[in-house]
């Protein structure tokens, strides 16, 4: 990292072993400080033996988040060969440690698991992962849920977590861990960024009525859009916590239409947003008028993936995303390019995050100089960097939150998509100063660096 | 004739599925230690007065008194624990279990009567429950199939087996629901000396039953029911003789 | 204030009418080959999204009408191989061998489904005479002001009454209806008459398959085409059969009435929504220990 | 009532027990780690004490999981908000599960057959839901219970090795408890119930007063292995309280084979080892893979593990019983009428 003091591990081993006898007492006070490690111990899977060092992908490979776990296992794979081989962002992320030769001189293998998109089933695999192949960070999930689950294990296991797609503000809120780092956007944001557009698309004069997936996701992202509608002058009718997984939401989007609520809030994800949608516009919510005004619905978090499935039923429906195939700067462009080369089709946004994930990781055990998981946190921590997405992207030290600029998006009507891929055109760049907020908003402990 | 007192005495019995009246009014007493045999035709409501006894069927009205106790509307298994053992029309035993298994549940179920915990007891080969069970066993002409699974017998032996289940718990009153129906007649007759071997022991006895000949080899008085109602009880030569009771039966054949 | 509520109350029972009206179309089936082959097919669910895949491949390469003749045709194949391939040798085998081995073949097909299409949602758009909404108020004259709801679910009611009043028809009036019907209510008799009932078997079982079939091309646009939807359609369907009593039809249908109304009036409270669902059946089996209609002696 | 049950037992109990404690041995062996050997063994503990209600008396809950998750999430409410002590834990969790198997089979045991299977299925996804739903501001949601406690008991930290001795012995303890309770009068009252339950009754027996006490006894296993799993992991999902977990422990007892206490444990070590293990082999398609093995061992086994051995062990004239149902579900008649059908079926 710039400007600080670097000591090459070797060095630090040998300065501070002279002191062994005082290091225990003396340096716990300055445990914040770099550099400042009594030992470099054996610690969780570090120190890493041979000449691999092992990543861990786990992601959902069975379940209804299977092909959002395949786009990630792709991202992951590709980034590997970069890491090994160059190429990719490699090229365009600045600052970067990363020589396209493996990482810390090791070259860089993977091992993979199927999380089910369960978290205790996601634990199991990780487990295996660290236990048995001794990966010195795993990635991965499709869920808040697993992701909170698997950084709770991280921190138990003392290696690091790099979580891919978990939009939940206790990702990096109440549920924030030290072992665990978050580059996907939160709901938080997603809300932020809505707002404005929404009013000005729509209007200041609006009544909004929510369907909210009901856990924790789902229930910040209403809070979130609430607050943020609000803000724009709009009304909130009414709040259904509809229970995860329903196929059918009839019975809700009745309740819909019997409101005086104009526009439709999904708190959905997935499937449920799927669903929900689907059969919002089978109950004409898109074509028909309320309080003179043509009824909108509007999905708070898009997925590619899921998109898909909604058919037409995406058209002029806005919400907003972590990134998108089109995206032009030059970091996006050197991961879309490498990723429809090498399998034909354009990334994800789950696969875009899976990968630079990956990425940014390797560069921080580059920075830091080892793999020795205190370290390489610290390096993350406050780490800001350009080219791996628009503009410049910061991981905040106080929460593992990374900032950068998102985007609002909205569904193409079919008869302007090009390809199959092409389903959503991007509305507006939100950059990231509008979509900051204080690190105490979501109180949380992110615990120590080494186990007590 | 009565060899005691009474030791069931069932008074004004009466029971109504729906539109048909089962049982009307029955009234009906056994001596402690006699043979007493309940005959009628078809339908005419014996199995459901057994089944009153052991309370499977609660009665609409009467009374029913074992040992000088009321025990109507209490649970099966309390009936049974007071000294009631009932061999049913179908053999009744625990098919995936050898012989002595199934005599020896029943044995387990007299000794510590309703519920146990006694899980630190093992039912080893030298158990005296199990050594009771085998002797039974052998007594009833089972003893070569101890460890056989109970599925495999025949259905007379089926039968037997069930008597055993009944007998190793000493009741003082067994029901027999047509012991030797669908057996041969030699397996009839090793029945019938078996039942009165048992009957030395003073064991007092109810028994449904078709076959007449079992009925006055076996029965010391006779009790005929027809259309839910007594129409007669008596020693079996003054049945023999009951014009209400030839009419009951070719009444009867006349219905069917 | 009353008007509002005269339209709230007629939304809700529509809603709960046609929510009723997909488990219905499942739980006839399932009930069907229960009562009739006592074999539980826990891979019903998979037979309705497996109709469901069809359905979107046929209405996409030609057009809605004729997946709506075709896929009840190739679920009726489908149940007769899968009878004669497997069911017919775990007929003498316990219930939980039926429900396991039937629970296997639903987690291969749904992951067949998944391994040929993907995990996600595939789209299934409804045909143009079924898009669109009825606006309920033209011909309900009691309701005020103005109330829709989708013509496809109307749509979807209307069929489930089809299929039922069929079924009954075809059980009531036809020398195979006798038969089933008497399978249904004494097996083992049937049998010692000694009418020959392993053709019927295969045949019964595909008439199910059917019923699964029309309910997963009429179901398929609401309940969406993804692989895992048969296992979570199975759960309510099954409850539904057991609420009604297992093997009766009529039950069947009472029970999804029962169950859809449910789920609709408990809709603004969504939160104990499940809850409610499982309370009903709770009852329902603690009141009347085989269910609304069940016979006795029937699985137990 | 086997020929020398006290010499038979010593050695049975004692190679259960050499084969469990050197687990984390040779599970490496085969591509297994500790992780893994400590949740087989919680699970076999689980699936064991299933095997006490289906395999004795023949009752199949599918509501298992409302123990296992009750469990799972008193134990780690006590270690999130009371002391990391794994002991007050165990006691809590076991007062709590105490009651609420009471409470449950009270009302499920009034009923056989599938629809006792249904209500316990009812009772557990109404857990479920409720955890999901108006409990999740204790249960955490979706997101499941999460905490910062590292479990200990009496000062030691419970992780590692250390989790996997305490879960090893209370596998070997429960497996013990089991084949006395097999042997045992009550014990014998507990299968009797599977084979007859009517003619128990009509023996003087008080039939439910049985069911009870192996309802209760199977759901302290389902609650001990929910107990051991959140001392494992400190974290609790709310699959724990799903169906699946509950057809997950259905799974594993037949394809182990019922009634046999030891095949429901190789039952739930295989499912685990396949989907931990054998499953990256496979990549994405391993639970196809599965569902075909799934499907193939109960057409072609229909006793399991055990009695593919016992068909070995016949085949080579080493003797072993034979093994028709997993589970003889339904009372004698019914049984018979099904045996009648098959002979009567042409083809077959």
């Amino acid at each position: 990292m710039p400007g600080k003091l670097i000591i090459p591990a070797a060095t630090r081993r040998r300065i501070l072993k002279t002191g062994t006898a005082l290091g225990g007492l003396a340096l716990a006070p300055l445990g914040f400080v770099r550099g400042a490690w009594a030992e470099e111990g054996p610690l969780g899977t570090f120190p890493v033996k041979g000449d691999t060092v092992k990543f861990g992908f786990c992601v959902p490979q069975t379940g209804a988040y299977a092909d959002e776990g395949a786009d990630e296992l792709r991202a992951y794979q590709l980034a590997v060969k970069h890491l090994n081989e160059g190429g990719g962002v490699l090229e365009t992320l600045k600052p970067s440690k990363l020589t396209g030769q493996g990482v810390l001189g090791k070259k860089v293998d993977y091992v993979t698991g199927d999380t089910q998109t369960n978290p205790d089933a996601a634990r199991t695999a990780a487990q295996r992962m660290i236990e048995r192949d001794g990966v010195i960070m795993f990635s991965g999930g499709s869920s808040s849920a697993v992701a909170i689950a698997q950084q709770y294990l991280a921190q138990e296991k003392s290696v690091v977590f790099m979580c891919a797609l978990t939009h939940s503000n206790d990702t990096t809120g109440k549920d924030r861990r030290r072992y665990g780092f978050r580059h996907f956007f939160n709901a938080y944001m997603s809300g932020v960024a809505l707002g404005p557009i929404l009013a000005e698309d729509y209007g200041k004069d609006r009544r909004a009525y929510h369907l909210t997936a009901d856990y924790t996701w789902g229930h910040t992202q209403y809070d979130s859009m609430k607050q943020a509608t609000e803000k724009q002058g709009w009304t909130t009718v009414n709040n259904i916590m509809t229970p995860l997984g329903s196929t059918d939401y009839s019975q809700f989007l009745t309740a819909v239409l019997n409101s005086d609520a104009d526009v439709l809030v999904l708190n959905h994800y997935g499937k449920d947003m799927v669903n929900s949608l689907t059969q919002a516009s089978q109950f004409g919510m898109r074509d028909i008028d309320k309080n003179g005004k043509k009824m909108q619905i509007v999905v708070p978090l898009y997925s590619e993936l899921m998109a898909k499935g909604a058919g037409d039923n995406i058209e002029g429906v806005l919400g907003t995303a972590n990134f998108n195939e089109k995206l032009d700067d030059a970091g996006s462009q050197a991961f879309i390019k490498t990723f429809t080369d090498e399998y034909g089709f354009p990334p994800s946004q789950a696969a875009h995050t899976a990968y630079v994930q990956t990425l940014l990781y390797a560069n921080a055990c580059e920075t830091a100089g080892t793999f020795y998981p205190p370290e390489v946190i610290k390096a993350l921590e406050g780490f800001e960097c350009e080219g791996i997405g628009p503009g410049k992207a910061l991981y905040r030290a106080e929460d593992h939150q990374n900032f950068h600029d998102i985007l609002v998006v909205k569904g193409k009507a079919p008869s302007e998509r090009k390809d199959q891929y092409d389903l959503l055109e991007i509305v507006k760049h939100v950059p990231r100063a509008e979509i900051e907020y204080p690190a105490d908003t979501f109180p949380g402990e992110l615990g120590p660096y080494k186990p007590a | 004739m009565n060899k005691g007192e009474p030791l069931l005495e069932v008074r004004g019995v009466s029971k109504r599925f729906g539109g048909l009246q089962a049982l009307k009014d029955v009234d009906f007493s056994v001596a402690e230690g006699s043979i007493h045999a309940i005959i009628g035709p078809n339908g005419a409501g014996k199995s459901t007065f057994l089944n009153v006894l052991i309370g499977l069927i609660e009665p609409d009205q009467g009374s029913v008194t074992f040992a000088g106790e009321p025990i109507r509307g209490l649970k099966p298994y309390k009936i049974i624990q007071r000294g009631i053992a009932r061999v049913f029309q179908t053999p009744q035993i625990f098919p995936g279990m050898s012989l002595l298994q199934n005599v020896a549940i029943a044995a387990v179920a007299k000794r510590d009567g309703q519920f146990n915990t006694k899980v630190l007891e093992s039912l080893g080969p030298r158990h005296p429950i199990v050594d009771e069970a085998g002797d039974l066993l052998a007594r009833v002409g089972l003893g070569d199939y101890l460890h056989a699974a109970a599925e495999h017998l025949s259905r007379g032996d089926k039968r037997r087996l069930e008597l055993a289940v009944c007998l190793v718990a000493h009741p003082r009153l067994l029901l027999l629901d047509e012991p030797t129906a669908g057996m041969a007649r030699h397996d009839t007759n090793r029945t019938i000396d078996l039942l009165k071997e048992i009957s030395e022991t003073g064991m007092t006895k109810v028994v449904i039953e078709h076959d007449m000949h079992v009925v006055f080899s076996l029965a010391e008085r006779i009790t005929v029911l027809a259309q839910g109602q007594v129409i007669a009880t008596g020693r079996p030569e003054e049945i023999r003789g009951n014009p209400r009771v030839q009419e009951a039966y070719l009444g009867g054949a006349h219905a069917a | 204030m009353s008007g509002s509520l005269v339209n709230a109350l007629t939304l809700q029972v529509i809603t709960g009418l046609q929510l009723g009206a997909i488990y219905a179309l499942i739980a006839l089936g399932l009930t069907l080959i229960f009562g009739t082959l006592g074999v539980v097919n826990f891979a019903h669910g998979a037979l309705y999204i497996l109709a469901s895949y069809a359905a979107v491949l046929v209405a996409g390469h030609t057009n809605f009408v004729l997946a709506v003749v075709l896929v009840p045709v190739f679920l009726f194949l489908v149940g007769i191989v899968m009878e004669r391939g497997l069911i017919r040798f775990f007929y003498d085998r316990p219930h939980t061998d039926q429900i396991l081995v039937t629970f296997g073949l639903a987690i291969v097909i749904q992951e067949a489904l998944k391994w040929a299409f993907g995990a996600n949602n595939i789209p299934f758009p409804l045909p143009p005479w079924g898009n669109g909404v009825v606006f309920l108020h033209e011909y309900l004259p009691f309701l005020e002001g103005f109330v829709v709801f989708p013509k496809w679910r109307l749509i979807l009611v209307g069929v489930s009454l089809l299929v039922v009043v069929g079924l009954f028809l075809l059980l009531q009036f036809t020398t195979f209806g006798l038969t089933v019907r008497a399978g249904m209510r004494e097996p083992d008799m049937m049998r010692f008459l000694g009418v020959d009932v392993t053709k019927r078997f295969a045949v019964v079982f595909g008439l199910g398959a059917l019923i699964a079939g029309v309910a997963g091309v009429f179901g398929g646009p609401i309940t969406q085409v993804s692989p895992e939807v048969g296992m979570a359609i199975l759960v309510p369907s099954f409850l539904v059969v057991v609420i009604g009593g297992m093997g009766s039809l009529p039950g069947a249908l009472v029970a999804a009435l029962i169950l859809g109304l449910a789920l609709s009036f408990s809709a603004e409270y969504a939160a104990v929504q499940q809850i409610v669902v499982y309370l009903i059946a709770v009852v329902v089996l603690l009141v009347r220990p085989r269910g609304l209609m069940g016979k006795k002696g029937v699985f137990e | 009532m086997g020929r020398s049950p006290f010499a038979a037992d010593l050695i049975a109990v004692g190679l259960f027990a050499a084969v469990v404690l050197t687990m984390p041995v040779w599970i490496v062996w085969i591509g297994g780690y500790e992780a893994l050997a400590t949740k087989i063994v919680i699970w076999a503990v689980f699936a064991l004490g299933f095997d006490i209600l289906l395999g004795f008396t023949g009752y199949l809950s599918f509501g298992h999981a409302a123990f296992f998750g009750t469990a799972a999430y008193t134990t780690g409410l006590c270690l999130k908000h009371l002391s990391a002590d794994i002991l007050p834990a165990f006691f809590i969790t076991g007062g709590v599960s105490l009651v609420v198997a009471f409470v449950i089979g009270l009302l499920t045991l009034r009923r056989s057959g599938i629809y006792f299977s249904i209500l316990t299925l009812a009772f557990a996804e109404m857990l479920h839901a409720a955890a999901l739903s108006i409990l999740q501001a204790y249960t955490g949601g979706d997101n499941g219970l999460t905490m910062h406690t590292k479990p200990e008991l009496l000062g030691i930290r419970m992780e590692g090795l250390n989790v996997f001795y305490l879960a090893a012995i209370v596998a070997i303890l429960g497996f013990f408890a089991a084949r006395q309770i097999k042997r045992s009068p009550f014990g014998l009252m507990l299968r009797a119930i599977k084979e007859n339950a009517m003619r128990l009754e009509y023996t003087g027996v008080n039939v439910w007063a049985y069911k009870m006490a192996a309802y209760m006894i199977s759901a302290m296993y389902a609650s001990l292995a929910g107990f051991l799993m959140v001392v494992l992991e400190p974290y609790v999902a709310t699959k724990f309280l799903h169906w699946s977990t509950s057809g997950e422990v259905v799974i594993m007892s037949v394809i182990g084979g019922v009634n046999t206490l030891i095949g429901p444990m190789i039952g739930a070590a295989f499912m685990l080892y396949f989907e931990n293990v054998i499953q990256a082999f496979i990549g994405e398609q391993w639970r196809l893979v599965l569902g075909l093995v799934f499907v193939l061992i109960v057409i072609f086994l229909p006793g399991g593990f055990v009695d593919g051995f016992n068909r070995i062990r016949r085949a080579v004239g080493l003797g072993g019983r034979e093994r028709h149902h997993n589970v003889p579900d339904a009372p004698a008649p019914v049984r018979e009428n099904r045996g009648d059908r098959a002979a009567r079926q042409p083809g077959e």
